[in-house]
C-alpha cells in the first residue's frame, strides 16, 4: 500500500464517476451500496495509512508524500498533483471518512424513494473526493481545487431539490457568498506566491521544491498594528487567506449562506454544513499556522471575528423555530469557537474542537433528520413535542449529542470547549483585557449554547405532542403515529452517539491531570502546527500556575454548562412556546441589511448602468456597429464581384503589378 | 553559335506564344503552345538541362498537351463564335497591363550581372543530368516530392469526381 | 555566349504574353493554355538561373511546376467538361452565376 | 569539326536510306508472311518472287490522286502526315546498331549520335508521334477519323505509361539512360555460356514492353484506331496518295524502332560471339535480332483477333501498369539487397 493516499482520494471519485455514468439504471440498493462502499474503501485506507504508516514514523518527521505528476510548470511557478499526509491532515481524513461513511449509510435510508437518488449519491461521493483532495493536497493551488470543488458540490447538494425556488436560491446564495471568500483566498495565494516564490507547503528536496511555510518561518513576526494588514506583507497574506476561511466557514460577515443551506437534504447538512466542509476554513488556517503566527494583527482579527460570530450566532439560535436552523446557527457559533481558538494561537484546541464537533454535530443533524422523516418532512418545532416515546433510539442518541455540545463535564464537547476557553483566557499576545473579553464572550456563548440546545430538545422530545394542526393535514392523519427510523439510520446515530461521548478523551487537557498525562491530541498535532509554544499561553515556566488556573476555569465552565441546561429545562418546560424577541427571530435582519446595502445597489447599478447603458448601448452598439460596417462594406465591395472570371484575373494582375512595383521602386 | 540558336528558338517561342493568343480556334492555340514548349525544350538543352528538356517534351508536350487536344477534340468545338462581348473594356486594359508588367520585369532584370554559363560536362553526374536530379529529388527535396505526389493523387480523385456523369 | 539577361527577358516576355492572354481570351481552354504559358515563362527563368549558377534546385522546382501543371490540367479540364455539359459553352463569361 | 559533321551527315543519309528501303520491303515481307501463315501465295508477280512489288506500290502511291476533303481543316490536314513521320524518322538516330568499325582508316561508331539521356529522347519523340494521328483524325472532319484519333490518343497515352515503367527495370540494372551504355553493359556471359542479356533478368519487363510496343504502333491486336470493320480506316480514312503512304511508312518505321529498341534493351543489342575480333559481325547480329522480333510482330498480327476497346483499356490500366510497377519495385529491391 505505497499509494494509499491516492486510493483514499480516488475511491470516492471512482464511485462518483460510476454513479454518474450508470447510476440512472441502477436500483436504490445498488446505488447506496456503491456509494457507501467507495467511502468504506476510502475510510479503510485512511485508517490504515494513519495508524500503520504515519504513526510509526519518527515524531519530528511524520510526513508522507505521494507525488503523482507535475500539474503546472510555468517559469518559476510550479504546482504538482501531489498528496501530503501529516498528523493534521491525518486527523481530518479520519473523521471525514468515518463520519462521511456513517452519513452515507444514514442517507441510504433517509433518501429512500426520493427522485434523483443516484444523482444525490453521485454528488455526495464527488463531495468526499473534493474534501479529501482539499485536505490531502500538498500545495495551495491543489487545495484551492478541492476548496472550489466542495463549494461546487455544496451548490449542487443544496440545490438538490432544484424544482423548489427556495432551494435554488439557497444554492445560488451559498455559491455567491463563497465566491466572495474565494476571491480573497485567491488574492492571498497570489500575494503569497509573489512573496514566497512558491505555493508548496513544505520544502521537499526530492522534488526540488521550496516550501512557503519554511520560508514563512524564516521571516520576522510583523507588528500587531492594524496598518500591517494593508502593508502587503505576511499579515496581508494571512488576512486574505482568512477572508477565504470566513466565506467557507460562515463567519461574520459571510455567514448568511449557511442557515439557508438547510434547504438541502438533511444528510447534506450533516456532512457538509456541520462535519466537514465548513471546517475547511479552520483546516486552512491551521495548515498555514506558520504564516499566521507571524501576523499577530491577522490573528487578532481572527480571534475577534471568531468570538463575535460565536456569540452572535448563539443569540440567533436561541430564537429559531426550524429545528435545522437552530442547528445551523449552532454550527456557526461553534465555528466561531474554533476560530477563536486559532486566533489566540491554540490551533490544536481549534482542531480538537473540529474533531469533537464533527461527531456530535453530525449526530444532532442526523437525529434531526430522523425526526423530520418520522414527521414526514416537518421541520417546525412548534409542531413537534413529546416524541420521546415514539423515537426512543433517536431520542437517546440525541441526548448524548445535546449534552456533549452543551459542554457537560466528561463528554467530548466539554474537553474541547474547555481547552479553547482556557487558551483564550490565558492568551497573552493581545494584552490581558482583550484576553478577558474574548474569554467572556466564549463563556457567554457556552451558556447560551446550553440554553438553546436544551430548548431544542425540550420542544422536540419533551412535553406533549403538538402535531394536530399540521399544515399538511392529510399526511398527519395517515401517519398519526410517528415511528422509529430503519436501522440504516439508527445505526449511524448510535455509533455517532458513542463517539460524541468518548472522543473527547483523546485530548484531555494536560492541566486537568496536573500535567501528569500529556494531552495526546495536542502531542499528536504538534509537528504539524507551527511552534505555538512561543505564542501560546502554555509556556513551560508558567505551567504550574496554568494548571491551577485551568482547574478553576474548568470548574467555571462546568458550572456554566450545568446552569445553562437546567435553566433551559426549567424555562422551556414551563413555556415551550415562549416567544423570543422579534429581533432575534428575524436574525438581526442581516439578510435584509445586505439586501439593502449590497444587493440592491449592485442590482440597480447592473440594470441601470451596466445593462441598459453599457451593454445595450456600448457593447451591443459596438457589435452591431461592426456588423453594420461589414454589411455596408460588403454592399459596396460586392460590385467588384461581377461573377466574371476574367475581371478577377485582371484584378489579380493589377495586384501583382502593384506589389512588384512596390518592390521595384523601394 | 549559341546566340544564333538562342535567337532562333526564342523567336519561335515568342512567335508561337503570340499565335496562341491570336488564334480563335483552341486547337490552333494548343498546337502553338506545343511549339512554344518544344522551343523551350531546345533552350533548356542549351542550358545543359537535358533531363528537364526531355521531361518538358514527355510530360508537357506528350501528356498534358495531349490531354488538352483530347478534350478539344472531345468537345469538338468549332470556331470560337463571336458573341456579345461582355467585357470589352478588358481588351483595352490588357495592353497597358502587359506594358507595365514587361516594364517592371525589365526594370528588375536591368541589374542582372551577365555571368558566364558554366561549361557543359559530358559526365553523367553533371548538374542537369539524370543523376544529379534524382539524387537531389530523393534527398534534399524529398518532402516537396512527396507532397507533390499527394497533390497528384488529389487531382486524380478530383478529376474523376468532377468528370463522372451523375448517372454513372 | 548568351547572357543570362536574355533568358530572363524571354521568360518575362512569355509570362506577359500569357497574362495578356488570360485577360483577353474568353474560351476556357484557351485561358488554360495561357496559364500554361505563364508557367513555362517562369520555368524558363528557373532553369536559366539553375544552369547559370550550377544549382540543381531550380530544375527540381521546374519538375514540381510541371506536376502542378499536370494536376491543374486534369482538374481544370474535368471542370471544363462538366461546365460544358451544363452550359453548352466554353465561354467563361457565360459561367457567371455568382454575380450580383 | 568538319569531319565530325561529315561523318554525321553520311551516317544520317545511310540510315535514312536503309530505313526507307526497309519500310518498303517490310510491307512486302508482311504480305509474304501473311500468305505463308494463311496458306496462300502473297505477292509474286512483280519481279522474281514479287520482289519488285514495293517499287510498284511506291509508284502507284505517287501517281494516285491527292484528295483534300472540302470541309477539312486544310493546314492541319496537310501537317498531320508530316507530324506522324518526322518523329518516327528522328527516333532512330540514338539507336546503336553495331559496335565500332574501321572504315577508310577511321574509327566509326555504328550509331548516329549518342545522348546521355538517349532513352528519354526516344520516349519524348514517341510521345509526340501521337499528334500526327490525332491531328489527322481531327482535321479530316469525318466522324470515323475523329473516333480513330480519339481512340489512338487514349490508347497511346495509356500504354506509354506501361512502356516507360517497363523500361525502368532495365535502367535500374544498367544505371544509364545512354543506349550505347545499355548495349555495352550486356556484353559477356554468365557461367561461360549464357549471354548477359537483360531478357534473362527482366522477362516480365520485356513482355510488358513488347505488348505496350504493339499498342504504341497500333498493330493488331491493338489496331483499334484503324479498325476497318468499325471505323473504315480510322484516322486516315480521308487520306490518299502519298499522304496515306506517309502514315503507312511511319507505322513501319515505328515498328522498326520498337524492335530495335527491344533488341538494344533486352537482347544485348549488337552483342554476339566473335564481335570483338570481327566488328562487322555486330551489325549482322543486330539486324538478325531485329528481323526476328519483327517477324514475331507479324506472326502475332496474323494470329490474334482484335481486342474490344474496354478490354484494351482494362489490359493497359489494370493489368500491365500494376504489373510494371511491381516489376520496378521487385527489381529495385533485389538490386538494393544484392548490392
Amino acid at each position: 500500500m505505497t499509494n494509499a493516499l491516492t486510493i483514499i482520494i480516488l475511491a470516492p471519485l471512482a464511485g462518483s464517476v460510476l454513479l454518474a455514468l450508470v447510476g440512472r439504471r441502477l436500483g436504490e440498493r445498488a446505488i447506496g451500496l456503491v456509494a457507501s462502499a467507495a467511502i468504506l474503501v476510502s475510510a479503510s485506507a485512511s485508517f490504515y495509512v494513519f495508524f500503520q504508516q504515519l504513526l510509526p514514523l519518527r515524531e519530528d518527521n511524520r510526513v508522507i508524500h505521494e507525488y503523482l505528476f507535475t500539474w503546472i510548470k510555468v517559469g518559476a511557478f510550479r504546482s504538482d498533483a501531489a498528496l501530503l499526509l501529516d498528523p493534521l491532515s491525518g486527523v481530518y481524513i479520519l473523521f471525514i471518512t468515518f463520519v462521511g461513511f456513517l452519513i452515507h449509510v444514514f442517507a441510504t435510508g433517509y433518501m429512500r424513494g426520493e427522485k434523483g437518488y443516484w444523482r444525490f449519491f453521485t454528488y455526495l461521493n464527488l463531495f468526499m473526493f473534493m474534501m479529501l483532495l482539499l485536505v490531502l493536497a500538498d500545495n495551495f493551488l491543489l487545495m484551492f481545487v478541492g476548496w472550489e470543488g466542495v463549494g461546487l458540490c455544496s451548490y449542487l447538494l443544496i440545490g438538490f431539490y432544484y424544482e423548489k425556488t427556495f432551494a435554488g436560491d439557497a444554492a445560488k446564495k451559498a455559491f455567491i457568498v463563497n465566491r466572495i471568500g474565494d476571491f480573497g483566498f485567491a488574492l492571498g495565494l497570489m500575494l503569497l506566491f509573489w512573496k514566497a516564490g512558491t505555493i508548496f507547503y513544505f520544502t521537499d528536496p526530492v522534488r526540488g521544491i521550496q516550501g512557503a511555510f519554511n520560508w514563512a518561518m524564516t521571516q520576522p513576526a510583523e507588528s500587531l498594528a492594524l496598518s500591517a494588514v494593508f502593508a502587503g506583507g505576511m499579515t496581508t497574506v494571512a488576512a486574505l487567506l482568512f477572508v477565504g476561511a470566513i466565506g467557507k466557514s460562515a463567519q461574520i460577515p459571510l455567514f448568511v449562506w449557511l442557515p439557508d443551506a438547510m434547504a438541502g437534504p438533511t444528510p447534506v447538512s450533516a456532512l457538509i454544513h456541520a462535519a466537514t466542509m465548513v471546517t475547511a476554513g479552520v483546516y486552512m488556517v491551521s495548515r498555514a499556522s506558520s504564516i499566521f503566527i507571524h501576523a499577530p494583527a491577522a490573528m487578532l482579527i481572527i480571534a475577534v471575528v471568531g468570538a463575535a460570530t460565536a456569540l452572535f450566532a448563539a443569540t440567533i439560535g436561541l430564537a429559531q423555530w426550524d429545528i435545522k436552523k437552530v442547528l445551523a446557527y449552532s454550527t456557526i457559533s461553534q465555528l466561531g469557537y474554533m476560530f477563536l481558538a486559532c486566533g489566540v494561537g491554540a490551533f490544536t484546541a481549534g482542531i480538537f474542537h473540529v474533531f469533537t464537533h464533527a461527531f456530535f454535530k453530525a449526530l444532532l443533524f442526523l437525529g434531526s433528520g430522523s425526526v423530520i422523516i418520522a414527521l414526514h418532512h416537518e421541520q417546525d418545532m412548534r409542531r413537534m413535542g413529546g416524541l420521546k416515546k415514539y423515537l426512543p433510539i433517536t431520542f437517546w442518541t440525541m441526548v448524548c449529542g445535546w449534552l456533549a455540545i452543551s459542554g457537560l463535564p466528561l463528554l467530548s464537547g466539554f474537553f474541547s470547549k474547555d481547552e479553547i476557553l482556557f487558551s483564550a483566557y490565558a492568551s497573552t499576545q493581545f494584552g490581558e483585557t482583550t484576553a478577558r473579553v474574548l474569554w467572556a464572550a466564549g463563556a457567554i456563548t457556552a451558556f447560551l449554547t446550553a440554553v438553546y440546545m436544551t430548548r431544542m430538545m425540550t420542544l422536540t422530545f419533551f412535553g406533549d405532542r403538538r402535531a394536530g394542526g399540521s399544515s399538511h393535514g392529510h399526511a398527519a392523519e395517515a401517519h398519526a403515529v410517528p415511528h422509529e427510523s430503519p436501522w440504516s439510520m439508527t445505526a449511524p446515530l448510535v455509533i455517532l452517539a458513542i463517539g460524541a461521548v468518548v472522543v473527547g478523551y483523546f485530548g484531555v487537557p494536560e492541566g486537568l491531570s496536573g500535567g501528569k498525562i500529556p494531552n495526546y491530541f495536542e502531542h499528536l498535532l504538534r509537528p504539524s502546527i507551527a511552534s505555538e509554544a512561543h505564542t501560546s499561553a502554555k509556556a513551560g515556566d508558567e505551567a504550574a500556575v496554568s494548571h491551577s488556573l485551568e482547574w478553576i476555569l474548568t470548574l467555571i465552565s462546568s458550572a456554566i454548562a450545568i446552569i445553562g441546561i437546567l435553566t433551559g429545562l426549567r424555562w422551556f418546560k414551563r413555556k415551550p412556546l415562549w416567544e423570543p424577541p422579534k429581533l432575534l427571530e428575524e436574525k438581526y435582519r442581516v439578510d435584509e441589511a445586505y439586501d439593502a446595502t449590497v444587493v440592491r445597489p449592485i442590482k440597480a447599478l447592473s440594470t441601470g448602468l451596466l445593462w441598459k447603458l453599457v451593454d445595450v448601448r456600448v457593447i451591443d452598439g459596438a457589435v452591431n456597429g461592426v456588423a453594420k460596417l461589414a454589411e455596408a462594406a460588403g454592399a459596396a465591395l460586392r460590385h467588384l464581384q461581377g461573377g466574371l472570371a476574367r475581371a478577377y484575373v485582371a484584378m489579380v494582375v493589377l495586384g501583382a503589378l502593384l506589389i512588384i512595383g512596390y518592390f521595384v521602386t523601394k | 553559335m549559341e546566340r544564333v540558336l538562342f535567337i532562333i528558338f526564342a523567336a519561335a517561342a515568342v512567335g508561337s506564344a503570340l499565335n496562341l493568343i491570336a488564334q480563335r480556334n483552341p486547337m490552333y492555340s494548343a498546337l502553338s503552345l506545343i511549339g512554344t514548349l518544344a522551343s523551350l525544350s531546345a533552350l533548356y538543352v542549351t542550358l545543359h538541362a537535358q533531363f528537364v528538356a526531355a521531361m518538358q517534351i514527355i510530360v508537357y508536350a506528350g501528356a498534358i498537351m495531349v490531354l488538352f487536344v483530347f478534350v478539344i477534340m472531345l468537345l469538338n468545338l468549332q470556331e470560337d463564335q463571336p458573341r456579345i462581348e461582355k467585357q470589352q473594356w478588358l481588351r483595352y486594359l490588357a495592353v497597358p497591363f502587359a506594358a507595365a508588367l514587361m516594364a517592371e520585369a525589365l526594370y528588375v532584370f536591368r541589374n542582372v550581372k551577365d555571368i558566364r554559363l558554366p561549361a557543359g560536362s559530358d559526365s553523367d553526374r553533371a548538374v542537369g543530368a539524370t543523376w544529379s536530379i534524382g539524387t537531389s529529388l530523393f534527398t534534399d527535396y524529398l518532402l516537396p516530392f512527396e507532397v507533390t505526389s499527394v497533390l497528384i493523387l488529389m487531382a486524380i480523385v478530383g478529376a474523376i469526381v468532377l468528370a463522372r456523369r451523375e448517372d454513372g | 555566349m548568351v547572357p543570362l539577361s536574355w533568358y530572363l527577358a524571354l521568360s518575362a516576355a512569355l509570362f506577359t504574353i500569357g497574362a495578356v492572354g488570360v485577360i483577353v481570351k474568353r474560351n476556357a481552354i484557351a485561358i488554360f493554355l495561357c496559364i500554361e504559358l505563364m508557367l513555362n515563362g517562369a520555368n524558363l527563368a528557373l532553369v536559366a538561373l539553375s544552369g547559370f549558377f550550377g544549382d540543381v534546385g531550380g530544375q527540381l522546382f521546374v519538375f514540381i511546376v510541371m506536376t502542378v501543371a499536370a494536376a491543374e490540367a486534369a482538374v481544370g479540364l474535368a471542370i471544363i467538361i462538366s461546365i460544358f455539359r451544363t452550359r453548352e459553352s466554353l465561354n467563361v463569361d457565360d459561367a457567371d452565376t455568382m454575380k450580383l | 569539326m568538319t569531319s565530325l559533321l561529315l561523318e554525321w551527315l553520311v551516317k544520317i543519309a545511310v540510315v535514312f536510306a536503309v530505313l526507307i528501303t526497309s519500310v518498303a520491303y517490310l510491307s512486302y515481307m508482311e504480305r509474304r508472311v501473311a500468305g505463308w501463315i494463311q496458306i496462300r501465295v502473297g505477292p509474286n508477280r512483280v519481279g522474281p518472287f514479287g520482289l519488285l512489288q514495293p517499287l510498284a506500290d511506291g509508284l502507284k502511291f505517287i501517281f494516285k490522286e491527292d484528295i483534300i476533303p472540302i470541309k477539312a481543316n486544310k493546314l492541319l490536314y496537310l501537317a498531320a502526315p508530316a507530324a506522324a513521320i518526322v518523329p518516327a524518322l528522328m527516333t532512330f538516330i540514338v539507336i546503336p546498331y553495331g559496335s565500332e568499325i574501321v572504315l577508310f582508316g577511321k574509327q566509326i561508331a555504328l550509331h548516329v549520335t549518342r545522348i546521355n539521356v538517349g532513352l528519354l529522347y526516344l520516349l519524348g519523340l514517341a510521345s509526340l508521334s501521337v499528334y500526327g494521328i490525332v491531328l489527322a483524325g481531327w482535321s479530316s472532319n469525318n466522324k470515323y477519323s475523329l473516333m480513330g484519333g480519339l481512340r489512338a490518343s487514349a490508347q497511346m497515352i495509356s500504354y506509354e505509361l506501361s512502356l516507360g515503367m517497363a523500361i525502368i527495370g532495365v535502367l535500374v540494372l544498367s544505371g544509364s539512360l545512354d543506349l550505347v551504355n545499355i548495349a555495352q553493359s550486356q556484353s559477356g556471359y554468365w557461367f561461360g555460356f549464357l549471354p548477359r542479356w537483360n531478357i534473362f533478368l527482366q522477362p516480365v519487363g520485356f513482355i510488358i514492353f513488347y505488348i505496350a510496343a504493339l499498342a504504341e504502333t497500333n498493330r493488331v491486336p491493338f489496331d483499334l484506331p484503324e479498325a476497318e470493320a468499325e471505323l473504315v480506316a480510322g484516322y486516315f480514312t480521308e487520306y490518299s496518295s502519298m499522304k496515306f503512304a506517309m502514315f503507312f511508312m511511319s507505322e513501319y518505321l515505328n515498328l522498326i524502332t520498337s524492335c530495335s529498341l527491344a533488341v538494344t534493351l533486352y537482347f544485348g543489342g549488337w552483342n554476339g560471339p566473335g564481335v570483338n575480333s570481327h566488328p562487322w559481325l555486330s551489325l549482322v547480329y543486330f539486324l538478325v535480332k531485329v528481323f526476328l522480333l519483327i517477324f514475331l510482330f507479324m506472326w502475332i498480327r496474323f494470329t490474334l483477333p482484335r481486342f474490344r476497346y474496354d478490354q484494351l483499356m482494362w489490359l493497359g490500366w489494370k493489368f500491365l501498369l500494376p504489373l510494371a510497377i511491381v516489376n520496378v519495385v521487385v527489381t529495385s529491391t533485389v538490386l538494393l539487397l544484392a548490392s
